[in-house]
C-alpha cells in the first residue's frame, strides 16, 4: 500500500480547494429537464462548433482525426458483427415455454431501443433495456444473464442495431417520482467519487477531447447512443452496466451492483439530455 | 499485457512433434497438418515465428536482408487507440510482389503476419495487429526476388486513469 | 505546487492547474484544514494483537458507514486486506499501520460523500 | 453453429475485393487471465482463400494478430456469383471452412 494517508487526504483537500466556487447562477431548486437538456446540448455544440450534432454519438472518434481514421478502418468490418448476429439468433430462438423476447417488447423488440430507459409509473422506477431483457427471461422461467457482457451485450447489440438512426426519445412523465429519478441521475453524474475524486463530469464535461493517458475522452452528449460497445481494451463487448462499473473502479471507487437504482437513474438522465441524437449502437470503441 | 516466458502446459495436442524444451515451444508448433486445402509450398514458416529480432525473422522468411524503399507505403496510426487492435495496411507500386509481412520490433514474437501473394493478387493488404507497447511497425515486401521494407513508429500506452 | 498523488497522472494535474485560477471560497479553506487534521492521527507504537483488532474494527466500521453512503473506495478495501494479511503473518506493526490507513481512507470517502452533497452543483451545466 | 468466417467479396468486373472477419480468440500465449495464470497460445496459423481451385491468398499468422482477426486484399479476376473458398487451421489443429459468393 504505497499510498500513505496524508497523500489521500491531501489530494482530496487540494481537489476541494481547486474547485473553488464558480460564480454560477443560482440553480433552480425544482429540476427543469427540458431546460437542462437544452443547456447540455448548447454547452457541447459551443465547445465543439466544428462537430455536427449527430456526430457527438461517435464519442472519442468525433474528437480526434487520427482516432477517426482508425475507427473508419474498423467500421468497414466491425468486430461487433458477431454479437449482433448472436443477438438476432437469440431473438429467433423461443424459450422453453415457447415464448420469446419478441413477446416481451412492443413491436417485437425491433426498432425500439431509442425509447429506453423509460419511467414505469406502476413500479415508480426507471426501467432500462438491460433490466427489461432479464425480467423478460425471468417471467418466462429462464435464468437471468449477467448484465455486463456476452448474451446481454448480444441482445442489446441486436436491439440497438434495429434502431440505428432513430433519435433518442426519452420521456419524463408528469410524476414527481420520475422527476426525482431524473434528478438523482443528474446528481450521480456530477458527484465526485473514488480516491481520484473524479465525477463523470470531470472527464466527460470538463475535458472531452483531451487525453487520459492513451485514451481520448468522449463528450457526455450522446455518450450512450453507441451502446453496447466492443472495446479493444476489453477485446470484447460491454454493456452500459459494464461501462459504469469499470469507470467507477478506474477512479478507485467501489462500483455498485449493475442496475442498482443509481445506475438506472444515471442512464435515465444521460439518455434524456441526449434526446434527438441518433442511436448508433452497437459501437466500436478504443 | 503481462509478458512472461511461455511454459509448455497446453492441453493434449493432436500430433506432438518431439521438440526439445525450446523456450517458445508454447507457440504450439505441431507438425503442420498437410491437409487438402493448403498448397504444397505454403508451409507455415515455423522458424520465422520464433525469431527474436526482425532481421532474423526476415532472414528466416526470405533468406535475405531487406532494403528500405519508399515504394512501400505503410499506413499506421500515430497513437494506437489500443494496443490490442491496431489497424495497419500496406500498398506498394513494386512489380511482381510475391510476399508481404508485418513485424513489430517490441513484440515478444516479432513476426506478426506473413502473406503469400500469388500472381494476379494485388500487393495491398489491410489487417489488425496487436502491439505490446510503443514500437516500430515494419512491413516487408518480397518483389522480383528482392526484399524491401519500410518502418513507422506507432505509440501505444495504457488507457484509462489508473487501477 | 505539484499535486502529490499515487499515480503520476498528468491528466489530473492539467485539471487542477487549469482550475487553480478559480476564486477560493472561505468555507472550502476551513474544510480542507479539518480534513488534514483527521488524516494525521499519530500511529500507536503498541504492536499487540489487541491493538490490531481495535484498529481493524474501527477501519471496518468506518468503511461500512462509507458503504451506507454508497461511496466506498477500492483502496480502503485494499488496505484492509493488507492489514489482514500482515496480521495473519503475525506482523502486527504493519497490520496496525494498514488498519489505520484503511480507517483514514474510509473517513476520507465519508467526507467526500457528505461534502459532495452540495459541491456537485459546481460542475453542473446551466 | 454459424460459421466463424464472415466474408464480403465484391467484384467490379475485373478486380474482386475481399474482406474477411473471423471469430477466434487469437491468444498469443503471453497474456495472463484474471487469476494470474497464462492463457495458453491458441491462434489461427494459416488462412487460405481459393478461387476457381487456385489459391489467391494465403495468410500465415502468429499470436500477434488481433482477436476476431480481419484482413482485406483484392485479386484480378472473379465474377459475380462465383465461389470463393475460405478455410483456416489453428495451432490446436481446429479448422473451419466456408464458401462465399462473390457479389
Amino acid at each position: 500500500m504505497r499510498s500513505a494517508i496524508h497523500l489521500a487526504s491531501a489530494a482530496l483537500a487540494l481537489a476541494a480547494l481547486a474547485f473553488g466556487a464558480v460564480p454560477s447562477a443560482v440553480a433552480a431548486d425544482t429540476p427543469n429537464p427540458p431546460a437542462d437538456a437544452k443547456a447540455f446540448r448548447d454547452f457541447f455544440t459551443q465547445k465543439f462548433p466544428k462537430v455536427k450534432l449527430e456526430d457527438f454519438v461517435n464519442g472519442p472518434y468525433s474528437m480526434n482525426e487520427d482516432l477517426h481514421r482508425q475507427w473508419e478502418e474498423k467500421e468497414q468490418f466491425p468486430p461487433y458483427e458477431f454479437s449482433v448476429d448472436m443477438g438476432k439468433e437469440m431473438f429467433s430462438k423461443p424459450f422453453k415455454n415457447g415464448k420469446s423476447y419478441a413477446d416481451c417488447f412492443p413491436n417485437q423488440g425491433i426498432g425500439i431501443r431509442q425509447n429506453y430507459p423509460y419511467f414505469d409509473e406502476k413500479e415508480g422506477k426507471v426501467i432500462t433495456l438491460e433490466l427489461a431483457l432479464n425480467r423478460c427471461r425471468e417471467v418466462n422461467g429462464e435464468p437471468p444473464f449477467s448484465f455486463l457482457k456476452d448474451e446481454m451485450a448480444a441482445l442489446t447489440a441486436y436491439m440497438a442495431f434495429t434502431s440505428r438512426g432513430k433519435p433518442f426519445d426519452i420521456k419524463i412523465p408528469d410524476d414527481p417520482r420520475a422527476l426525482e429519478a431524473y434528478q438523482n441521475g443528474k446528481r450521480y453524474f456530477y458527484t465526485r467519487r473514488g480516491q481520484l475524486n473524479f465525477s463523470c463530469a470531470t472527464c466527460h464535461v470538463q475535458s472531452p477531447g483531451e487525453r487520459i493517458r492513451a485514451e481520448v475522452l468522449a463528450p457526455a452528449l450522446g455518450i450512450l447512443n453507441a451502446m453496447p460497445i466492443y472495446r479493444s481494451e476489453w477485446s470484447g463487448m460491454g454493456t452500459i452496466s459494464r461501462r459504469f462499473t469499470t469507470c467507477n473502479t478506474q477512479i478507485r471507487g467501489v462500483p455498485l451492483n449493475p442496475q442498482d437504482d443509481e445506475y438506472r437513474d444515471l442512464e435515465y438522465y444521460l439518455s434524456y439530455v441526449s434526446n434527438g441524437l441518433p442511436i448508433s449502437g452497437p459501437g466500436a470503441r478504443p | 499485457m503481462d509478458r512472461t516466458d511461455t511454459r509448455f502446459s497446453a492441453p493434449r495436442r493432436l500430433i506432438l512433434q518431439g521438440i526439445g524444451a525450446v523456450a517458445l515451444v508454447g507457440l504450439g508448433n505441431i507438425a503442420f497438418v498437410s491437409s487438402a486445402f493448403a498448397a504444397a509450398n505454403d508451409k507455415y514458416p515455423e522458424d520465422a515465428f520464433k525469431a527474436k529480432t526482425e532481421a532474423d525473422a526476415i532472414k528466416a522468411l526470405y533468406g535475405k536482408t531487406a532494403e528500405a524503399s519508399d515504394k512501400v507505403k505503410l499506413d499506421a496510426p500515430e497513437i494506437a487507440e489500443n494496443g490490442a487492435v491496431v489497424p495497419v495496411s500496406v500498398t506498394t507500386t513494386l512489380p511482381d510482389v510475391t510476399s508481404i509481412s508485418f513485424l513489430v520490433s517490441e513484440n515478444p514474437v516479432v513476426l506478426v503476419a506473413s502473406y503469400k501473394i500469388p500472381a494476379g493478387t494485388m500487393p495491398s493488404i489491410a489487417n489488425r495487429i496487436k502491439m505490446a507497447k510503443t514500437s516500430n511497425v515494419i512491413v516487408v515486401v518480397e518483389a522480383g526476388g528482392k526484399v524491401y521494407s519500410t518502418t513507422k513508429e506507432v505509440k501505444v500506452t495504457v488507457g484509462g486513469c489508473g487501477g | 505546487m505539484s499535486i502529490v498523488r499515487k499515480s503520476g497522472n498528468r491528466f489530473s494535474k492539467e485539471i487542477m492547474l487549469k482550475n487553480k485560477s478559480r476564486m477560493l471560497r472561505a468555507s472550502t479553506l476551513s474544510l480542507a484544514l479539518a480534513l488534514l487534521m483527521a488524516g494525521a492521527t499519530p500511529v500507536l507504537a503498541a504492536d499487540s494483537e489487541v491493538d490490531f483488532r481495535a484498529a481493524y474494527a474501527a477501519a471496518e466500521t468506518a468503511n461500512k458507514e462509507a458503504g451506507l453512503l454508497r461511496n466506498q473506495w477500492t483502496v480502503t478495501a485494499a488496505a484492509l486486506a493488507e492489514a489482514r494479511k500482515a496480521a495473519d503473518k503475525g506482523d502486527f506493526d504493519q497490520a496496525i499501520a494498514s488498519s489505520k490507513e484503511a480507517e483514514a481512507l474510509a473517513k476520507a470517502s465519508i467526507f467526500q460523500a457528505t461534502s459532495e452533497k452540495t459541491l456537485w452543483k459546481e460542475l453542473e451545466i446551466h | 453453429m454459424a460459421s466463424t468466417i464472415r466474408v464480403r467479396a465484391t467484384s467490379n468486373g475485373d478486380i474482386t475485393e475481399v474482406q474477411a472477419l473471423i471469430q477466434h480468440p487469437m491468444d498469443s500465449g503471453f497474456v495472463k487471465d484474471a487469476k494470474g495464470e497464462i492463457i495458453p497460445p491458441h491462434f489461427i496459423q494459416q488462412l487460405t482463400f481459393e478461387y476457381d481451385g487456385k489459391s489467391v491468398f494465403v495468410a500465415d499468422w502468429g499470436g500477434g494478430v488481433s482477436k476476431d482477426p480481419y484482413v482485406k486484399f483484392s485479386f484480378k479476376g472473379g465474377k459475380k456469383g462465383d465461389d470463393l473458398k475460405i478455410s483456416w487451421v489453428d495451432n490446436k489443429g481446429a479448422t473451419d471452412t466456408t464458401t462465399a459468393k462473390i457479389q
